[in-house]
């Protein structure tokens, strides 16, 4: 009896309870092996608890027992989407812990280098975003071109993916006597192809309808947050550290910061994210064409130490990655191998928003928010 | 041994003309589940794309692993991640193959040493059918180990015991 | 018709009966249905390959023609699983329910003039209402899973056939008010003579109201275009199968033949939907420029024209299902809703209203 | 835009008891070292102060320096709007490491000090969520980066080394 009256002094409301979903390890479009704890009313959101480090490979403790060139490669397999940045990262700091200055070619290569894989990496973010979306088709376009540029990496070292490319003082080897005509070539038709893309994706009504107003991320809660790269101009601040910090030789390229508008909805939303790599894709581009067209002569080796022994001390730089900004901090202690390092992957930083974003809106904008973040598992676990 | 007994251990030619049948289905429709673990899934999603097209070979992408045939373990197997691939390898139903794409998921690959939270090769938890060697593999290399795949399910019989 | 004469050839008696039902209610699903299905799976798989730089499935027979045979023939082969936790009893039904459902629409479907499944004189309506059994074989599937994804896939699959049936219906019910009839066969006939006289441009005859109705039936063809999209789940509306939210949706847990059913069934959807479309508003069976048949004298070739005409438009607007779903990405479920009770409904509604007064002339 | 002395001097003059040291030996950036269990006031008055506004953390690292039998952490941080930047550094004792919580200051320094703690066994007081981030949550073979760990042999069943 006392159960029945209390269910009638209940039934006035019908009892809901919280639906916890798991997204992942294993899901279409987690991108990788990240999995989400969603607490659902309904189809809304209530909260997200990413859960990470289902690739954590260790990079750390690797760095630690490896020597200075041997780190090289495991710096490719952190953002394997973007080497030749994790790469650049990595030199750039060793040598300005050791004080050597690279010849201007080097730089010069490395940054058209920095920038094809910045364009590759924005491709397959776009991609992966349409795919998430539900549009398969700008997907396969987008990877059709990144085959090109990837067949520029190939022709200069010999890799696909990843390239041990970028060594402290130099590179591994210089260009390709084809190299400067061929990525003139792909740049010209890469600019008509990605207008295609944004045909097909970026003006399309329902793309708009879904994106747009979706997971806004204020430029505060941002900063706060230690959001960078493409997530943090996309709510509307020009911050990048090839211009705030500026590294190697991008002083003397003329080029512009993309910054979201809020074009279709309110600025800082997802589209505004994606947007924004779109067009940083056209920078690059821009960036690429002016360095071929400087491009010095010179040894590309000539700078490349016999036997890395830095000084004891530590040193943090950053370069711009495609997702954002990339840090080293490296402690040494004056021996062949550093005592110490730890990187500042962007993704790892961007991937705690998440919650803060997804509050809310319903079980469809999570893959909408995760994918218009950009993230890479094997940056955020390492 | 008997006539019978040699009708079937032999393979006649009924017998052996629908298995034939049963494995080229087998063989040309190998679905995949749509998982991949690090690097080497960007080659894979290379390979389903434009360029090197997979689905030339009928693989095409499933997301659940209820409906697929084949899983491409794609990149280095860490120790959180090895209990849940063991339980997707369950979830599939049979006759079901997995292919082990790179070192890492081979034998650990460039974390032999010091990945203290790496998994040394993902065939510790999973049986494998074919190893794909490469840091990554090229797409190529994927496809030649998806052929290797197709012949050893070629061979494969009801009757008889493959190794 | 068909009837008579199976029930002629087996002696008339009971069993005749039997017999003859039997064959005609199969014959459908094995010289149709199967063979369509079979060939819809590998078209989508061409189209989508071409429509993205890719060549498809190539190493089964010529250009991959064998492809689907072989996945079924596989999916022949897989283990059947049942989880513990799985309602066993609507695990195994659900498909078999959602299959019927497709496939007994196909008995109100006029092929050509002479060969249809039952003329029942409630076409229409018999499609719209049989199709509806497909909504409670979904609802099993997703809740007999005991998975979240399917649960999800169900519901929002539910709620948006039923959302969608409305707009259909609203369109359907315009036609039966000029034609005057249910009778799909009836409707068909009505559209005969040339593509003129197709219910897309104000049917038959000349006179003034067909001139005026022409508008409204466009805006009734779009809009029962777009209803017909959604109630089988294609994009920009494959909400319940979203791959890259819910998995496979409501049928994420099933495997082997039990999907195969599931999948099938959604091909043969597709054609049955393009079917109404066709059979409303496109002439049905009827030839938009005469027929050879009656230029050379030979009556016999009229059905066999009309058959291919019929599966021509058909295979055209399933076509263009898979063009819209290999080039829009999906609306999200709110939206989705938002374009059924906001514009579609009222839309139709106004359109009905407009349908009426003209007839009234 | 200031230099590491000048926020030094503001620094102490706002905090009068605490003892920061400014470690200009570096062949790099120079280092401000604070006391383990301030560091959350002192990170509150540099991002709230005019002068200063250090609004972002670029970066948290935890380091085993297991010759002093010390546990440090370094902060990085920068400010958007005046363009400068400043490393701090605490040090705590190995054998119960314990630093004050920052996540109150920047959010995202939530997930760096689970990290810290994961591979590195530092106790963040008054953190939200202190969990193992990265290791599984059932690990129980110690703090991987400490330069002391010793792999298990086995974890779940699975044989962890080659």
């Amino acid at each position: 009896m006392s159960q029945e009256s209390s269910l009638n002094t209940k039934s006035s409301a019908i009892r809901t309870e919280e639906m916890v979903l798991n997204m992942g390890p294993q899901h279409p479009s987690t991108h990788g092996v990240l999995r989400l704890e969603l607490a659902l009313e309904g189809e809304i959101i209530t909260n997200v608890i990413p859960h990470i480090g289902y690739l954590h490979r260790c990079f750390e403790k690797h760095c630690e027992a490896m020597t200075y060139p041997q780190i090289v490669p495991y710096t490719d397999r952190m953002d394997y989407l973007a080497p030749m940045g994790n790469e650049f990262g990595y030199a750039i700091a060793m040598e300005k812990l050791l004080g050597i200055q690279v010849p201007e070619r080097v730089d010069y290569i490395r940054v058209i280098m920095a920038e094809l894989q910045r364009i590759s990496s924005h491709l397959v973010a776009l991609g992966t975003y349409g795919a998430d979306i539900g549009a398969f088709t700008p997907f396969l376009y987008c990877f059709r071109d990144r085959e090109k540029i990837l067949s520029l990496f190939e022709m200069t070292c010999g890799a696909r993916l990843l390239y041990n490319y970028i060594w402290v003082g130099g590179l591994s080897h210089d260009l390709h006597p084809d190299f400067v005509r061929k990525t003139r070539e792909f740049i010209k038709e890469f600019r008509p192809n990605l207008k295609e893309v944004n045909d097909l994706l970026s003006h399309n009504r329902i793309f708009i309808d879904r994106t747009a107003n979706v997971g806004i991320l204020p430029v505060d809660t941002a900063i706060n947050y230690g959001v960078s790269g493409p997530n943090l101009r996309g709510s509307g601040i020009k911050w990048d550290v090839r211009k705030e910090d500026p590294y190697s030789v991008y002083h003397k390229f003329d080029y512009d910061i993309p910054v979201g508008e809020g074009k279709y909805g309110t600025v800082g939303d997802s589209w505004d994210r994606y947007y924004v790599r779109v067009l940083e894709m056209e920078e690059s581009c821009k960036i690429v064409e002016q360095a071929l067209d400087q491009l010095p002569e010179g040894d590309v080796q000539s700078a490349i130490p016999k036997r890395i022994k830095p000084p004891i001390g530590h040193v943090y730089s950053r370069v711009e990655n495609p997702r954002g900004d990339l840090g080293y901090f490296i402690i040494s202690d004056g021996s062949t191998s550093p005592y110490r390092v730890k990187v500042r992957a962007p993704s790892f930083v961007s991937m705690q928003i998440m919650n803060e974003l997804c509050k809310g809106y319903m079980v469809a904008d999570v893959v909408t928010i995760l994918g218009s973040i950009d993230i890479v598992l094997g940056e955020i676990d390492r | 041994m008997g006539f019978l007994d040699s009708e079937f251990t032999d393979g006649n030619i009924v017998i052996t003309k629908a298995e034939d049948l049963l494995n080229w289905a087998r063989l040309s429709s190998l679905w995949q589940v749509s998982f991949g673990l690090a690097c080497c899934a960007i080659e894979m999603m290379a390979t389903s794309a434009s360029h090197y097209d997979f689905d030339r070979f009928g693989v095409i992408p499933r997301p659940s692993p209820r409906q697929a045939d084949i899983i491409i373990i794609s990149g280095t197997v860490t120790l959180k991640m090895a209990t849940r691939i063991k339980r997707l390898y369950e979830q599939m139903p049979d006759p079901k193959y997995i292919i082990s794409m790179g070192s890492c998921s081979n034998c650990g690959g460039p974390y032999w040493e010091h990945g203290y939270h790496v998994l040394k090769g993902v065939d510790r938890v999973i049986p494998v059918d074919v190893y794909v060697p490469g840091c990554p593999p090229r797409p190529e290399a994927l496809l030649e180990g998806l052929l290797k795949l197709q012949e050893k399910i070629r061979n494969e019989s009801m009757i008889k015991k493959t190794a | 018709m068909m009837y008579d004469f199976l029930v002629d050839l087996f002696g008339n008696s009971a069993l005749a009966n039997i017999i003859a039902g039997t064959i005609q209610s199969l014959l459908p699903l094995f010289v149709f249905i199967l063979p369509f299905a079979l060939f819809a799976v590998y078209l989508e798989r061409k189209v989508s390959a071409h429509m993205q730089d890719r060549l498809g499935p190539m190493r089964t027979g010529w250009h991959g023609w064998k492809q689907t045979i072989a996945d079924i023939l596989k999916l022949i082969q897989k283990e059947d699983i049942v989880a513990k936790d799985n309602d066993r009893l609507l695990f195994n039904l659900a498909p078999i329910i959602v299959f019927a459902g497709s496939y007994a629409a196909f008995a109100a479907i006029p092929f050509t003039s002479i060969f249809i499944g039952t003329e029942v004189d409630l076409g229409i309506f018999y499609i719209i209402a049989v199709t509806g059994i497909v909504v409670a074989g979904i609802l099993m599937a997703g809740w007999a899973s005991n998975n979240k994804y399917s649960l999800l896939g169900s519901m929002r699959s539910v709620a948006q056939i039923i959302s969608y049936e409305i707009p259909t219906i609203l369109v359907a019910l315009s036609l039966v008010m000029i034609s005057g009839s249910m009778n799909l066969h009836t409707l068909s006939e009505q559209q005969t003579g040339y593509a003129w006289n197709w219910y897309i441009f104000g049917g038959p005859g000349s006179e003034l109201s067909k001139f005026l109705l022409i508008p409204s039936m466009l805006v009734g063809f779009l809009i029962i275009y777009i209803s017909t999209l959604a109630e089988v789940n294609r994009t920009p509306f494959d909400i319940p199968e979203a791959e890259s939210e819910l998995v496979s949706g409501y049928h994420t847990e099933y495997s082997g033949m039990k999907f195969a059913m599931f999948f099938l069934a959604e091909y043969a959807n597709m054609f049955a939907v393009s079917a109404i479309v066709v059979a409303l508003f496109l002439g049905g069976y009827q030839s938009p420029i005469g027929y050879l048949g009656d230029l050379i004298g030979a009556k016999w070739m009229i059905p066999i024209e009309q058959f291919s005409w019929f599966t021509i438009k058909g295979v055209f607007f399933v076509f263009v299902q898979m063009w819209l779903r290999w080039t829009l990405p999906r609306l999200r479920v709110d939206q989705l809703m938002a374009v059924s009770w906001k514009y579609l409904i009222p839309i139709a509604f106004v359109n009905l209203i407009i349908i009426g007064l003209i007839t009234l002339l | 835009m200031k230099q590491a002395e000048e926020i030094l001097q503001i620094l102490k003059a706002n905090f009068p008891d605490s003892n920061l040291e400014l470690k200009t030996d570096q062949p790099t950036e120079p280092i401000l070292v604070a006391s383990p269990l301030e560091i959350d006031k002192l990170s509150m008055f540099l991002r709230d102060s005019s002068e200063l506004l250090f609004d972002s953390l670029m970066n948290l690292s935890g380091v085993d320096e297991i010759k002093a039998n010390l546990l440090s952490v370094y902060y990085h941080l920068e400010s958007t709007k005046l363009k400068h930047k400043i490393t701090l550094k605490v040090s705590t004792d190995r054998n119960k490491p314990e630093v004050s919580t920052v996540t109150e200051v920047w959010k995202g320094a939530d997930w760096h000090e689970r990290e810290a703690y994961d591979l590195f066994g530092i106790i963040f007081l008054n953190h939200p969520d202190l969990r193992r981030i990265l290791m599984p949550y059932d690990w129980d073979a110690g703090y991987p980066l400490r330069k002391d760990y010793e792999n298990p042999e086995f974890y779940q069943g699975m044989k962890v080394p080659y």
